[in-house]
């Protein structure tokens, strides 16, 4: 997409919508992405592909009622009509060859982004919506004499009728369940989760962005200062497969300061209390290696690390160990499992700072690289701050921040009913 | 200072030496069919091998394009189907590559018969071991230019004009060193007009060997690396090279042949110099550079003059020539001397450990008999080597 | 280990809970160490599911019911980086192949990211996949290009290689790269004893006992064999040849699970098209 | 494709050679058309004998610049020689990466090659349609040509940021300012010059 | 990898001739070079030896260390591979440029030696999960012209049969703390038994027929081959499958049979070269690098 935008001024492009008060996926500023969490065991697969969860019997599906399809519907039309009007300010000839490439590369994205979101049985909202094609289309030349169909032919483009099927699957979540949620996170899925070499893990999808956390757990001697505390080693990966902006090799900058973040989150916040992890004070304590990896990154890595940390430590099952007294050596009962403790739940929630005024929350990473400034808060059960992390970027007024860290809070109620959801929904298994 | 124990009461060293006296030299010419030149030096127990390519295009891109060199004989596979090959295969049958003619492809691998490996190319001379037949007539099909001329440098008479035309003329005497096997017809590796690309080359980007920037505008760049195999040592070395002490004394070896070869004859070119040690016994770094002059030789680079290399130390006041690596591990003063025998001047002169300035006369004085004399015995080599590579050429 | 540095400290050496357990003499039992011999004919369920990532160009993710998880994503065709790669590359593009293993892919100790060992096993597993791949790819139809493909280990159930060459193959398609097929993998062992038979897709406990192993990858249409790569317990070539066989055998079985896994992310890009013009 | 035909991957087997000719996304081995893609089967019968066979991705199939593909780009540095450019289109193709390309002071244009001069042609920032005239070799990168008259300038923006409109084929008038400015404009149709 | 550049008449000349089971250098399609082998050429090693093979040549020499056994294999002591490929071989090899080959060639090694049969490594442990003998085999790349890979495989076994290892004895102490004691005596050593080393056969595809021992210049005509190892006695212990070519499973069912016929002969010719030269003993003149 990035190369896409090439041709239009990026920000100022951006900037079209966000007077609107609305962005090029068709959330408004402070609407979260959709937010899924996996934990237990099934197919990995699924949380990846939609349709093949719609199996799964714990499902638990969640859809804002709030944000009324009509109303959508028409800031859908609205988003790609400022669209094609940039291209048609931003274009002197008419050529077929420079219209297309931004059409299809532009306004049919935007377009079909929220086609999931109005089923094809809507005949009117459709007709909208190919108004809106046709009007980019009478802007090619040497199409004049075409009908609509012909030109699409012509042009090689599909007709919105046929790309609306995945819509289909939204709606009958939709119908599935009618639940209400606070916020504007559309879609949370609850899938059970995969890897079993790891002692805990969990996989948390945002929006596209895909993160799993993997926890193991081994035995080592505390170290001599802090003789009664175990360990807990984060470690986030951005491998070159989650995007092309990572090059494989040894951790970039991004991956090591996500790494010192979560470091940070998990000392100040207190998840778990290192002490708990200790078994004999200076002999032997648990190290949790917590390995983060970014399957698909789209934006916002903090608030999913964060997450998927927190979800895959809910669900880690230590083996108990007791120190034998004659031998002093320790065993381990592999068969008798206990959960951890985990004292606090921190949840950590970005903002991208827009012409140093504008806040919008769980940025794309399109919009992370569009934005002057972004800023992450976490708090914890109590609302209190646990962190807050700002790398440079614009200023921020105490006001905004204010403001930020309110919405942080409510977000931090949404995302733990989520969790308990979830650990609700395995606890029979 | 020196250990007592380094001379005994009779004035002989611990391998029975005389404190003048050198270790038993032998060295050959021509060891490698590929590279353009190569010598093979055993100073006692200490052996090295060095390689020299070049002079060739300074950035990799071209290299890569001349792959592996074999002898270059650009149409001899199409002229010479294997078949006549045949005829030209020596009568000696089982120690040439099977050939049509000899009989020998019955048994998938004549290896038994190869066993007392080949007997060297060189005509009787002391500096060859007496075993196995000699040579077989060497079908060497002689396309291609003789690389090497009977010219030796720093001999006071004047050179065979064919020969001393021959190294000026074609840049560096791109004539392989002739190997007593019978050459097959070899297929051109000098890329011919039309050939394909070569094949992606999982190997380094030739980048990484020196880019066009290095490229002198007056003068051939020498580019040398020194390695020893990690087996050569008493404890095994982890790493042949890459070590800060390889990277020195490859630093030294290319200052020394840039004083010796005549690099001006060659501009925005490099000349490759790689030397490896297989069996470390004191005084490496002389042996390479001994086994380096050979080999540059070989290649048909011209020198000023061979660059002969030594080491001596000090028994109390006694000078003790050409170290061995017990009398190096003795401590006490010890230097290294790199000669241009013929004129006397010093390439390269490396002291360790201090020592009183007129006690440097003495070992200096034996270091540099210790290079004259090796001076003779190279220069046997060398013209031996000729005369036998004339011989081949000749008929 | 060097990368120390770059990652978040931990304890200079700690060991996995199951060396105690082992010491306490309560030996662990891996549940997929059946005694009971399975048919050594029988494949395990195979999930395959192709263009799932939003970044990708082209992606897919296979499973094995042994529990080997891979996914894999793929880029079309890029600049070449150096120009002298473009120069090698003028007859046709190159394939860059990743193979990476999660920290937590292995059953037992953590495999530490970026140490030696780690990065030496990861470097060998690429340079297979890309022998691989390779054939399948009309590499001559890209110029001066390089095309990527990386693949991630989550988990290591067993036949992780063939899965990943699977999954290789698919993503690679996905992405639109012109090939000349897909490439198959399948994995096999044999495990220790005189008798005993090769099995296919061998769990991650089988396959450590294995007296020998082999992975295959075929290229199903053209009935071409992509990989071999094998070695172990010396026998005689016709009971390697029969392995083979019923690897090459194994691949076609697979085949169609994979076809159908790429045929249906093709309609879906179709009915959804172009969310990523 | 209007229809949803049928879907194939890459090594499946359309049909023989003899009764069709393999298009785009096929390759033929021994004497059969196999698919080469991922996507939808499409069959277009030429007048000319036998239909085209070929199998077609929506917009992300992977091309590259080709000899001869007309290309949308955007110059990102010019200089006395030549013009660099980052190719973004083939055809009407958005390229998933940019490619590099060049456009060499003598490929401007088609007449009096000897009087251009790339600053009076591009400047860095437009957006220039060219031809692809070769892939280069390991020094150069894809060289373009904009020797045509549909070929050239098609967006531009003068010192006051704004659009400019193309007055000739090699002039481009900034709407606020009026100042003119020099370039190898694309020829377009008198009725969009104002705009 | 050091490679050849060959026209594409070049290419076909050679395809040619290896249809009608002519090779250029006058071989048929199952014939080696002429190979010359000779043991104990480094005096400071343990085992040592060169083999040439056509202009590939090989030096190889094995150390034996003092280490502790691996986890796993309390009981064993271990090999470990090394592969330099100098840049005698070709400049392209110069720095860390033959990094990339040696590993692929010490992999491969490691894979071919990973059957326990192959050498008795418990021969080799001087007391378990203590001491133990590391065998360090340091393969040298001096000269590479075609078919890497046999030529190793040759010259690692023939340094093996000629390693000989310290006999040690372990004195204990009252206080049960070991001692390790090492037989002054040269000629009481152990001995390994290299019966059941594997030694590799590539096979290389070229046409429609496949070449053993291909050259430089029959490698680059060859897309995929197939890289076996053999014991003596016709056992495949590893294959492999190279070059970014494919193959049909019929050729690669040939190419098996064809391996294990070349591999044994390869094995019993190595072997009497091999016992040639252990009964010259020490009266052979060695000739080394001066032949």
């Amino acid at each position: 997409m990035a190369t896409a935008f090439k041709t239009v001024e990026p920000l100022e492009y951006y900037r079209r919508f966000l007077k609107e008060n609305c962005r090029p996926d068709g959330r408004e500023l402070g609407e979260f992405r959709a937010t899924t969490v996996n934990i237990g065991k099934c197919l990995l697969g699924i949380i990846m592909g939609l349709e093949s969860s719609l199996a799964e019997p714990d499902l638990g599906v969640l859809v804002d009622t709030k944000l009324n399809m009509s109303q959508q519907r028409t800031l859908v039309a609205k988003k790609a009509n400022v669209i094609l009007g940039c291209i048609r300010q931003s274009i002197a000839s008419r050529l077929r060859e420079v219209i297309l490439p931004l059409c299809s590369a532009l306004a049919r994205p935007r377009l079909e982004y929220c086609v999931q979101l109005w089923g094809p049985q809507y005949e009117r909202d459709m007709d909208i919506l190919e108004r809106v094609q046709q009007r980019a289309m009478n802007m090619m030349q040497g199409l004049e004499h075409l009908s609509y169909e012909e030109r699409l032919q012509e042009l090689g483009l599909l007709g919105l009728e046929k790309r609306s099927l995945r819509g289909h699957l939204i709606n009958v979540y939709k119908y599935l369940e009618g639940g209400c949620e606070e916020d504007r996170a559309r879609l949370y899925l609850v899938v059970p989760s995969s890897i079993t070499t790891a002692d805990g893990s969990a996989l948390v999808k945002l929006g596209n962005t895909t993160v799993i956390c993997g926890v193991k757990a081994e035995l080592a001697a505390p170290a001599a200062d802090s003789a009664n505390k175990g360990y807990i080693v984060p470690n986030v990966e951005l491998p070159s497969l989650c995007s092309t902006r990572f090059r494989s090799g040894p951790p970039g900058e991004e991956a090591q300061a996500a790494s010192q973040f979560i470091a940070d989150v998990i000392e100040n916040s207190q998840i778990i209390a290192k002490e708990d992890l200790c078994i004999a004070n200076g002999k032997l304590a648990w190290v949790l290696y917590c390995d983060i990896i970014c399957l698909d990154y789209d934006g916002n890595i903090l608030d999913a690390s964060a997450f998927a940390l927190l979800a895959a430590l809910k669900n880690v099952q230590l083996p108990s160990v007791t120190i034998n007294e004659e031998t002093g050596l320790s065993e381990v009962n592999l068969k008798q499992k206990n959960p951890l403790i985990i004292r606090k739940h921190p949840v950590a929630t970005s903002f991208a700072i827009f012409d140093d005024t504008l806040l919008i929350v769980d940025p794309t990473a399109e919009e992370e690289d569009l934005a002057t400034g972004t800023v992450t808060i976490v708090t914890d059960d109590e609302g209190r701050l646990c962190s807050v992390h700002k790398p440079g970027g614009s200023p921020l007024t105490g006001a905004k921040l204010q403001d930020c860290i309110t919405r942080a809070i409510t977000r931090h109620k949404e995302v733990k009913k989520l969790i308990d959801k979830v650990i609700k929904s395995i606890k029979p298994k | 200072m020196a250990a007592p124990e380094l001379l005994s009461d009779e004035g002989y060293r611990a391998d029975g030496r005389r404190p003048a006296e050198l270790r038993k030299v032998r060295a050959r010419m021509g060891v490698f069919a590929q590279a353009d030149g190569s010598a093979y030096i055993e100073q006692g127990n200490t052996k090295a091998l060095a390689v020299v390519y070049g002079p060739h295009e300074v950035s990799g891109a071209g290299h890569r394009a001349r792959g592996l060199r074999s002898p270059p004989s650009p149409s001899a596979p199409l002229r010479a189907p294997p078949l006549p090959l045949g005829a030209s295969a020596p009568p000696r049958g089982l120690r040439s590559p099977p050939s049509p003619s000899a009989p020998l492809r019955a048994p998938p691998l004549p290896l038994g018969a190869s066993a007392p490996p080949r007997a060297p190319p060189l005509p009787p001379g002391p500096l060859r071991s007496p075993s196995g037949p000699p040579l077989p007539p060497e079908p060497l099909r002689s396309l291609h230019p003789p690389g090497l001329s009977p010219f030796v440098p720093g001999t006071p008479r004047p050179p065979p004009a064919t020969g001393a035309a021959e190294v000026r003329s074609l840049p560096g005497g791109r004539g392989p060193s002739p190997v007593p096997v019978p050459a097959p017809p070899r297929v051109c590796t000098s890329p011919p007009p039309g050939s394909v690309p070569a094949p992606v080359c999982t190997g380094p980007r030739p980048q990484m060997r020196g880019s066009r920037s290095k490229a002198l505008p007056d003068r051939a760049l020498v580019n040398c690396q020194y390695s020893m195999a990690t087996f050569s040592t008493g404890e095994r070395r982890r790493r042949p090279h890459g070590d800060r002490q390889a990277g020195e004394l490859a630093l030294q070896l290319k200052q020394t042949f840039e004083a010796a070869i005549l690099t001006r004859l060659y501009p925005r070119s490099q000349i490759d110099i790689y030397v490896q040690v297989l069996q470390a016994d004191g005084g490496n770094y002389c042996a390479c550079v001994n086994a380096a002059t050979l080999a540059v030789m070989d290649a048909g680079i011209p020198m000023r003059d061979y660059v002969c290399a030594s080491s001596a130390g000090l028994a109390e006041d006694t000078p003790l020539a050409d170290l061995s690596s017990p009398e190096e591990a003795a401590g006490g003063p010890r230097l290294v001397l790199a000669l241009l025998p013929a004129s006397g001047q010093i390439a390269l002169l490396q002291l360790s450990a201090r020592l009183h300035q007129e006690r440097l006369e003495a070992a200096l004085e034996a270091a540099g008999e210790a290079c004259r004399a090796l001076h003779a015995v190279l220069d046997r080599v060398v013209r031996e080597r000729l005369r036998e590579v004339a011989a081949l050429l000749g008929d | 280990m060097p990368l120390d540095h770059r990652r978040v400290r931990g304890p200079e050496e700690s060991q996995p809970p199951e060396v105690w357990a082992a010491a306490g003499g309560a030996g662990e039992v891996p549940e997929e160490e059946d005694a009971a011999p399975r048919d050594p004919c029988a494949l395990r369920p195979l999930f395959a599911r192709a263009g799932l990532l939003s970044q990708a160009e082209g992606s897919a993710y296979v499973e094995l019911g042994g529990g080997t998880k891979v996914l894999c994503a793929a880029w079309g065709p890029r600049e070449a980086a150096e120009p002298g790669a473009a120069a090698a590359a003028a007859g046709g593009g190159r394939l860059l192949c990743e193979f990476r293993r999660a920290p937590f892919a292995g059953r037992g100790a953590r495999l530490r990211p970026g140490s030696a060992a780690e990065r030496e096993a990861e470097r060998e597993a690429a340079a297979a996949l890309r022998e691989a791949l390779e054939p399948a790819v009309r590499l001559a139809r890209y110029p001066r290009a390089r095309l990527a493909v990386s693949a991630l280990l989550l988990q290591d159930g067993g036949s992780a290689l063939a899965a990943a060459i699977s999954a290789a193959a698919l993503a690679l398609a996905d992405a639109g790269v012109e090939m000349y097929d897909l490439a198959v993998g399948c994995a096999l062992c044999r495990p220790p004893g005189p008798a005993a038979a090769w099995m296919l897709q061998p769990g991650e406990a089988e396959e450590r006992r294995a007296a020998a192993r082999l992975t295959v990858a075929l290229l199903p249409a053209l009935n071409q064999v992509s990989a071999v790569l094998g070695g172990g317990q010396g026998s005689p070539p016709d009971a390697w040849a029969q392995a083979l066989r019923l690897g090459l055998d194994g691949c076609h079985r697979l085949y169609p699970v994979l076809r159908q896994s790429l045929l249906r992310a093709a309609r879906r890009r179709d009915a959804a098209a172009a969310t990523t013009a | 494709m209007a229809p949803p035909g049928r879907y194939c991957v890459p090594g499946e087997r359309l049909c023989s050679a003899e009764e069709a000719t393999a298009g785009s996304g096929t390759y033929t081995r021994h004497g059969f058309i196999f698919s080469s893609l991922a996507g939808c089967l499409e069959k277009r019968s030429e007048d000319s004998g036998l239909p085209v066979v070929s199998v077609v991705r929506d917009a992300e199939s992977q091309l590259l610049p080709d000899v001869g593909a007309v290309v949308t780009c955007k110059v990102c540095s010019i200089n006395s020689r030549f013009a660099k450019v980052h190719i973004l289109y083939v055809g009407s193709t958005p390229l998933k990466s940019t490619f590099r390309g060049t456009i060499r002071r003598e490929d401007i244009r088609a007449t009096e090659k000897d009087k251009v001069e790339v600053y009076k042609s591009f400047r860095p920032g437009d957006i220039v349609l060219a031809k692809v005239i070769s892939l280069g070799d390991a020094q150069s990168n894809y060289l373009l040509s904009t020797a045509e008259n549909e070929l050239g300038v098609v967006v531009a923006r003068s010192e006051a940021g704004v659009q400019m409109v193309p007055i000739s084929w090699c002039e481009m008038q900034c709407p606020r300012t009026h100042t003119k400015d020099l370039r190898k404009v694309a020829r377009v149709q008198p009725q969009f010059l104002q705009t | 990898m050091a490679s050849v550049v060959l026209s594409e008449a070049e290419k076909l000349y050679i395809v040619h001739g290896v249809q009608e089971d002519l090779r250029i250098d006058g071989r048929g399609c199952e014939d080696y070079r002429c190979a010359e082998v000779e043991t104990d050429v480094v005096s400071n090693t343990s085992g040592s030896a060169r083999v040439k093979l056509g202009h590939t040549d090989i030096l190889v020499g094995v150390k034996a260390e003092m280490g502790t056994p691996k986890l796993e294999k309390p009981d064993e002591g271990y090999l470990e591979f090394f592969v330099d490929c100098s840049a005698n071989a070709t400049p392209e090899f110069e720095g860390r440029g033959g990094e990339e080959l040696g590993t692929e060639i010490a992999n491969t090694l490691y894979r071919v030696f990973s059957s326990e049969s192959s050498i008795d490594l418990k021969s080799i442990c001087i007391n378990p999960r203590e001491h133990c003998w590391v065998l360090y085999v340091d393969v040298l790349l001096l000269e590479c012209g075609g078919n890497l890979f046999d030529a190793i495989s040759i010259a690692v076994k023939a340094a093996l049969f000629n390693t000989r290892i310290p006999k040690v004895r372990v004195l204990e102490d009252e206080e049960g703390s070991k001692e390790i004691e090492l037989s002054d005596d040269p000629y009481d050593c152990i001995r390994l038994n290299v019966d059941d080393v594997p030694c590799i056969v590539t096979l290389s595809k070229i046409g429609y027929r496949h070449v053993v021992d291909a050259t430089l210049q029959e490698e680059a005509c060859s897309l995929a081959s197939l890289l076996i190892s053999v014991t003596s006695k016709g056992a495949i212990t590893s294959m492999k499958k190279m070059g970014k070519g494919s193959l049909d499973p019929e050729s690669i069912f040939e190419m098996m049979e064809t391996g294990k016929r070349v591999g044994k002969s390869l094995h019993i010719a190595l072997q009497k070269i091999l016992d040639e030269e252990e009964s010259l003993g020490t009266s052979r003149q060695k000739v080394g690098f001066l032949g």
